[in-house]
């Protein structure tokens, strides 16, 4: 029998990267959907070849425009393990408050382009508004709205004063506040709960079998969150992580928007908790080449990524692989896509947050 | 003065970019730069498009897509490389599957450099597209 | 003035009264989502650069229905004020919206038509209530005419409230916002990218603008003759609930075909529906 | 390697709740560069091609994670060797053998969803094969003692 | 010659045209008799209409001393016969109990002597109403003969599985013809009914042609549904014989009837309904879609089902006013609105057409039912409209079924680019259909104006009941048209297709087809002419306006609609005309109708329309309208009976 097929993507509006599904219809029910990648692929693993692993974090902070600064991080964490360097506390602080911060960037623009999928334009430009902010925070302190480069193997780049700290933190505040507003039309608005609720639910036992990760699973009801695991100073923070039952797009939604108040108060910890002072160090440098392989793991916007380093003492580094949270929730957005409705296509395909660059490198 | 320059209406299109490059351009639409102030509208559909704005570099899979999408665009049409990846393929251009900057695959009037570009660079590219897209109509008209 | 001048100015006047509701709609939508937004006349420079770009065109057969498809939006507006049946104006009025459908599912591209597909749903969706709004008009009148209804002693809306909010509910369809947006959308994040106009360009699809400027003058006459004791109070009321159109295109997301379809029926079964039967019972 | 045993510990890992986590591949060449005293991999190809003659091969590494806890089991094979697919226990490994397949030219047997090298569709086929490692190396070396 | 005998030759000359064709098996000359017969039989109608003249209605006798009683009696026995046979040899009991049980009634009235002496003057009856389905009949029914001369040679080359009876086939589509000449100029019942049991017998064979289990299990379903309607038109006899002059059917319906009148007209009406295929039973005729197309084009425009609301048109004024009338005019209106819920949900092309007769037939009941001047005007401008649009529908769908082996409507895509002619008669079949410069849709128009008018809750329902209906009508049919009116680049095969359509059917079609953009022209000169005058001496009403509208609106609309191939023509050959390949995300290719797949390689474009799945269940509408129709029906017998 004869069915509709809609070409989704590469370039489709819904979804600034080029995304690519066969979608098969009958009226606007998703028969199958036939996923492929591979529009964005650079090849940037290989550039170690080619890239000294001194210069090699600036590649790895291309892989993506979104999570740039968590990318520069795991790739210098990497290093730092494999060259066994002392990071300075204060520098492992800043790091941390950087991430967090680059968190709430990436859900704020996720969520702007999330309501812009269902048609809730208002509330896309107000997220961005917002995100702004955020931006102006990362210019002030590293100099880049979007690639910051302010990792260094061994320390950071750049420190923030106190009182510029201090200033930050009352920012955020502030905009935590104004986001409640925000947050509340996402979690309350019935047409929102029409669109989102109950569509492309991911069960508790299907996000453990196809290996997803971050808000992805937490939404369905698991708690994990690579932070748990205490590296980077997280130890020293007190938090839960944001856990929702419902599974479906709604719950991922609402995961992400308490992570943004989640992430504003862990850097409030943070900026409590490090060392106060003018001139702290920031930095060690290391010595030597690199030797060795190291797996780190780190959990970014989009949940866990793990980077495999490998050196093989020569300036070039022997292997570099960083597998990114998107490429482990393709799989159940797959699952999802399957049987839910056209209308719905851009919300299931929206909620695993997808960073098409991040998977493809 | 036609009435293009009042109503330059873009497609945006990733080529393989890093996404930064991208967020800028949507921020441009957003309201601290607000675009629309000066008759953009992001079309997403290369039929009702003026101006094609580019971010990344080519390779091997999106060399046709963006060959199509360029076809498909009606004359007088304008193309603006958004960042360095765009205009030469930047940090990637040696990586063994980047094919290096638009201007491989389709003419490029306007380069934007950055990286990622910053949304002043942007608006300014396009300002100087409308600049380029009169000229183009007043050549065909 | 005869009817016949009054379907003459309309032809000539809708168009500037909807690319200035346009105009408007668009700074308002800006203001309430933090921007300032294009300036008033943007619609017509955007329908004047349409006009002025070479057109690619998918087939021969689009651009006759397009232009049949303004040709008719305009007609159905003249029709109106012309003094023909209202119940008549109705059903050209369909026919002008089928052929938006028909050229657009003419592509035979995927987008185009999930497109034009989306757009025979709401026209499903929205046709039964424009008949009862008519018959409703009529039986509260006894006319059967624009003139004949103004010229009523009756007042249409204090007996039609029922027809009057669904009125504020269908018409969403037809100004195309949120959240019955579907088939085509004037944001560009939609799952089917421009619906109905994916494969238009250049004039072409300066036609659908312009016949959407046609339909929303004729959405306006409509609600003037609810409002038919008084011309300028039916405008106001047309721009109270365009107001409201836009406000709540900017506060709700787009709803899928299915909820489209139950709820505008819905409304019209019950509100204009309960309405009708109210009227007929009590015997007017 | 032995299938039987590297399937039945992948099947404890499942049973165990790992998560798996990552499968990666490195391309080892003959001799490392550093042998020869020199600090990069174009130095050492402008060394000369001797070193980056002779088979060599690929590691792999299935990685598994639990909470915090990280594991890898680790097999290396030689170039034209396949490896059994795990998708019978980890559904999601498809997307990894579909990659490691068409980067590395490694054939994985059984795998749950094939998507018959359209994954990324290179430009240069395989672009971590050995051979093309080798090739760009040299390019690299070549063009690195080139006068400017 | 005389008004009397040339209708006589009317009703006989297709008659004896089926006769010497029965006898012929060789296909050149019975290609020839067909077309020189149906020729005949066209001018003898138009010459009846032109004796006629503008008179409002003549009555007469049989020639010389006719036993009419006798006569009847044998034709009777023999039609019975033949049933009570064909169900023993398929094994089949429900149908020969109905025939029996009706010839035990014909036989009792007369031996028994209980069926008065019929006015020997008063035996015919014929009218402008008559003069309509004269033309109806005499006019389309002849094109239908002769268009299946080409599609009765494809169907068989196409299916050589089924024996050929072609011999019996257009034998039968004759005597079809003569027999429902007969029904519409009847004005004493028991003949009428002979007439009407004709009809049935002679669908009940058409829709069984090829006697594969299927098709014979069908036509036996016909055949049921319509003796048992058959058998309350017998039963209305029996209670009529006992009233003076109540077997005169113009007596009968000179006005709104009373008392112990009304049970008789509620069976008639029954009679009608099953014969119009209305629900409760409409599955009939779906199952008659299974015949070759011309048998369909037959059944639906100009036979068969219009005896049905011809039948319920002549008890119109005798239902207006009456609880009888509404609840007739309700089955009519649910049955409309039902299967334009189920047609929504269809995919066979031939089903669709055949729903939207159902639903049109539907419209016509509910107009006769209430029995105004103005709804009787709608009626038969239905009747004269549907007849043309369908039957070119019908005739074309055959044509299209024949060429591109497919019933579904979603293989229809791009038809235009494939056949271009036979797509524009396909247009002009459906825009006949719904779209407003035309027949169908003025006629609705003017239904809804004329409910307002009908008091009570039941006018809001009727109301209701239009304008869902009417919507449900356009989405289907807009389905359809999406799919026809769409471009592709064809293969050479394709663009051969069209070149093996038979030269019969592009006349036959195209006569059709010119028939239906005529009528719409001459709207205002028909409804002057023939309907409104008609209505006005039905119901002895005052003048009054039928079309509310300057017929030269409508005619600017249909030339502006005719236009449109034109402009695009001219826009084809515009040298600015600039072609460009549809968008696909970027994935389209410059060639062919294809686009890139998403895991390589190219992928045929496929569309499929929607089909409301998930909000409007098929199955369970037309089980719905069924149950609620059959209700309705059965309150209106028992109305008639306890009510008066």
């Amino acid at each position: 029998m004869k069915r509709t097929t809609i070409p989704f993507g590469p370039q489709h509006p819904v979804l600034p990267e080029p995304l690519v599904l066969d979608l098969i219809l009958e009226d606007e029910k998703v028969i199958d959907a036939i996923p492929t990648i591979g529009y964005i692929h650079r090849g940037l693993e290989m550039m170690v070849e080619r890239v000294e692993y001194t210069e090699m974090g600036f590649v790895v902070e291309r892989i993506c425009g979104i999570c740039s600064f968590m990318h520069g991080m795991g790739y210098c964490v990497s290093l730092e393990a494999i060259m066994n360097v002392e990071v300075p506390e204060r520098a492992r602080w800043l790091r941390l408050v950087w991430a967090e911060i680059s968190r709430i960037q990436s859900h704020l623009l996720w969520l702007g382009l999330g309501a812009d999928a269902f048609g809730f334009e208002n509330l896309f430009m107000h997220c961005w508004r917002m995100r702004e902010q955020i931006l102006d925070i990362f210019e002030k302190t590293t100099g880049g709205r979007i690639i910051h480069s302010v990792n260094r193997i061994g320390g950071v780049k750049r420190d923030i004063a106190d009182s510029e700290l201090a200033a930050i933190l009352a920012e955020l505040q502030e905009l935590g506040a104004a986001f409640k507003e925000t947050a509340r039309v996402f979690g309350t608005d019935p047409s929102i709960a029409h669109r989102l609720g109950g569509v492309g639910v991911l069960t508790k036992a299907d996000a453990l079998a196809v290996d997803a990760v971050g808000p992805m699973v937490r939404a369905s009801g698991i708690a994990t969150d690579t932070r748990l695991g205490g590296a980077f100073m997280y130890d020293q923070i007190d938090f839960e992580p944001v856990v929702e039952t419902a599974g479906d797009c709604l719950a991922r939604v609402l995961v992400r928007l308490r992570e943004v108040d989640q992430s504003i108060d862990i850097i409030r910890q943070a900026i409590d908790k490090m060392p106060k002072g003018e001139g702290l160090p920031i930095e060690n440098r290391p010595r030597g080449l690199p030797s060795g392989e190291v797996f780190t793991r780190l959990e970014q916007p989009r949940g866990e990524v793990v980077y495999y380093v490998k050196a093989n003492g020569t300036k070039n580094l022997e292997r570099f692989r960083a597998r990114t949270p998107t490429f482990a929730n393709i799989p159940a957005m797959i699952k999802l896509v399957k049987g839910c409705d056209l209308a719905d296509v851009p919300n299931i395909i929206l909620t695993i947050d997808p960073c098409i660059s991040c998977t493809e490198r | 003065m036609s009435f293009f320059s009042r109503s330059p209406w873009i497609l945006h299109y990733d080529g393989s970019s890093c996404n930064g490059c991208d967020i800028e351009v949507l921020a441009c639409l957003t309201p601290l730069y607000d675009v629309e102030r000066f008759g953009v509208v992001n079309t997403g559909n290369p039929k009702h498009a003026d101006i094609l704005l580019v971010t990344g570099s080519v390779n091997e899979r999106n060399i046709e897509i963006v060959r199509n999408l360029y076809r498909q665009m009606p004359d007088p049409k304008v193309v603006v490389a958004v960042g360095a990846c765009a205009c030469s393929g930047g940090i990637f251009a040696r990586a063994y599957n980047v094919q290096g900057g638009i201007d491989k695959v389709i003419p490029v009037d306007v380069y934007v450099p950055g990286c990622a570009a910053r949304p002043e660079s942007i608006i300014d590219g396009v300002v100087q597209g409308i600049a380029a897209l009169e000229l183009k109509h007043r050549m065909t008209a | 003035m005869t009817p016949a001048i009054y379907a003459l100015l309309f032809v000539l006047l809708a168009p500037v009264f909807g690319g200035l509701l346009a105009g408007i709609d668009r700074i308002v939508s800006a203001r309430m989502q933090g921007r300032v937004g294009p300036p008033l006349l943007q619609p017509f420079y955007d329908v004047g650069k349409l006009l002025q770009k070479r057109t690619r065109q998918i087939n021969p057969i689009a651009e006759p229905l397009l232009i049949a498809h303004l040709g008719y939006m305009a007609a159905t507006g003249a029709l109106l004020l012309g003094g023909t049946d209202l119940i008549f104006t109705v059903f050209v009025y369909a026919l002008a919206a089928l052929l938006l459908v028909l050229a657009a599912g003419s592509a035979n591209s995927p987008f185009s038509f999930a497109g034009a597909e989306r757009e025979l749903v709401v026209l499903l969706a929205s046709e039964p209530f424009f008949i009862l709004m008519m018959v409703a008009v009529c039986k509260v009148t006894a006319a059967s005419t624009f003139g004949g209804v103004l010229a009523s002693s009756q007042l249409v809306a204090v007996q039609l409230p029922g027809v009057l909010l669904a009125f504020v509910v269908v018409a969403t369809i037809k100004l195309r916002k949120s959240p019955f947006d579907i088939s085509i959308s004037h944001h560009p994040h939609q799952e089917l990218v421009s619906g109905l106009t994916s494969d238009m360009s250049g004039r072409l699809l300066a036609y659908v603008e312009l016949a959407h400027w046609y339909e929303s003058a004729l959405l306006c006459a409509f609600m003037v003759l609810l409002f038919n004791w008084s011309v300028p109070l039916g405008l106001l009321a047309f721009a109270v609930a365009y107001a409201l159109e836009v406000l709540v295109d900017n506060a709700t997301s787009r709803i899928k075909w299915q909820l489209v379809l139950r709820s505008t029926w819905a409304a019209t079964l019950l509100l204009c529906g309960g309405n009708l039967l109210a009227l007929f019972v009590m015997g007017r | 390697m032995d299938t039987t045993a590297f399937l039945a510990r992948v099947e404890e890992y499942h049973r165990d709740g790992w998560r798996l986590a990552l499968i990666n591949v490195t391309t080892v060449l003959p001799a490392a560069p550093a042998a020869h005293g020199a600090q990069t991999a174009v130095e050492a190809a402008a060394v000369g091609a001797a070193p980056l003659d002779g088979p060599g091969v690929f590691e792999i590494a299935w990685g598994f994670a639990r909470g915090g806890e990280f594991k890898t089991i680790r097999e290396q094979i030689e170039q034209g060797q396949s490896v059994p697919s795990i998708s019978e226990f980890f559904g999601a490994a498809f997307l990894y053998e579909n990659e490691i397949r068409e980067l590395f030219g490694i054939n994985v047997t059984g795998m749950g969803v094939d998507l018959k090298g359209q994954l990324y569709k290179t430009a240069t086929r395989v672009p971590f094969s050995h051979g093309a490692v080798k090739a760009r190396l040299a390019a690299l070396a070549a063009s690195a003692v080139k006068p400017s | 010659m005389s008004l009397p005998s040339i209708v006589f030759a009317l009703v006989a000359l297709p008659a004896i045209v089926g006769a010497i064709l029965s006898l012929f098996t060789q296909a050149t000359l019975r290609n020839a008799i067909v077309v020189i017969g149906g020729l005949l039989v066209a001018a003898m109608a138009v010459a009846t209409v032109a004796t006629f003249g503008g008179a409002d209605g003549a009555f007469f006798g049989l020639p010389g001393n006719m036993a009419l009683g006798q006569t009847l009696i044998v034709v009777d026995f023999g039609l019975t016969a033949f049933v009570v046979a064909i169900s023993l040899k398929h094994r089949r009991v429900l149908a020969p109990i109905l025939a029996l049980a009706q010839f035990a009634i014909a036989l009792y009235l007369e031996v028994a002597g209980r069926l008065p002496e019929p006015d020997p003057q008063r035996l015919f009856w014929v009218d402008r109403l008559s003069m309509v389905m004269i033309l109806v009949i005499g006019l389309i029914g002849p094109l239908i003969c002769i268009n299946a001369i080409g599609y009765m040679r494809a169907y068989h080359r196409s299916s050589p599985m089924i024996q050929g009876r072609r011999t019996v086939f257009f034998s039968l589509l004759f005597v079809f013809l003569a027999a429902m000449f007969g029904l519409v100029v009847s004005n004493y019942l028991p003949l009428m009914l002979v007439f009407w049991e004709i009809t049935t017998i002679c669908s009940f064979l058409l829709i069984g042609y090829t006697r594969t289990d299927e098709t014979i299990g069908y036509a036996f379903r016909a055949l049921n549904m319509n003796l048992l309607g058959g058998l309350g038109f017998g039963v209305a006899i029996v209670l009529l014989s006992s009233q003076t002059g109540g077997l005169d059917l113009a007596i009968l319906t000179h006005g709104p009837a009373a008392g112990a009148l009304l049970p008789a007209i509620a069976l008639l009406a029954f009679a009608g309904i099953t014969k119009s295929a209305q629900m409760p039973f409409s599955s009939w005729l779906i199952g008659a879609m299974y015949a070759p197309s011309p048998t369909s084009a037959l059944l639906h425009s100009s036979t068969m089902v219009k005896a049905g609301v011809f039948l319920l048109l002549r008890l119109s004024p005798a239902m207006s006013g009456s609880t009888v009338g509404y609840l007739v005019a309700f089955v009519g209106l649910l049955t409309f609105l039902f299967v334009s819920l189920v047609a929504v949900t269809e995919q066979n092309t031939k089903k669709v057409l055949a729903y939207s007769t159902i639903g049109s037939l539907g419209l016509i009941v509910g107009c006769a039912g209430i029995g105004t001047p103005e709804l009787a005007w709608v009626g038969v401008m239905i009747i004269i409209f549907h007849a043309l649009a369908k039957s070119l529908l019908f005739l074309v769908i055959g044509t299209i079924e024949q060429r591109l082996y497919t019933k579904n409507m979603e293989n229809l895509d791009a038809l235009l680019s494939l056949m271009p002619r036979v797509s524009a008669l396909f247009l002009i079949g459906i825009s006949g259909m719904f779209i407003a410069p035309f027949g169908i849709a003025i006629a609705k128009w003017t239904a809804i104006r004329a409910f307002l008018s009908v008091p009570g809750p039941a006018g809001a329902a009727m109301i209701l009941i239009m304008a869902f209906g009417s919507s449900l009508t356009i989405f289907y049919w807009g389905k359809l048209l999406i799919k026809i009116l769409s471009a592709r680049r064809q293969t050479d095969y394709e663009r051969s297709i069209e070149n093996r359509v038979s030269r019969y059917e592009w006349l036959t079609e195209g006569a059709l087809a010119l028939g239906v953009i005529a009528a719409t022209a001459c709207v205002g000169l028909i409804s002057n002419q023939v309907v409104g005058p008609y209505a006005l001496t039905a119901f002895a009403a005052a003048p009054r306006v039928f079309l509310a509208i300057d017929p030269a609106i409508l005619l600017v609309m249909l030339s502006a609609t005719l236009l449109l191939p034109f402009v695009a023509v001219l826009s084809w050959l515009n040298p600015t005309y600039d072609h460009s390949d549809f968008y696909a995300s970027g994935r389209s290719a410059n060639v062919g109708h294809v686009m890139g797949a998403a895991l390589g390689g190219i992928k045929r474009v496929t569309l499929r329309n929607y089909y409301l799945d998930g909000v409007v269940s098929g199955g369970l509408m037309f089980r719905t309208g069924t149950v609620a129709c059959g209700a309705v029906l059965a309150a209106m017998v028992a109305a008639s009976v306890v009510i008066r």
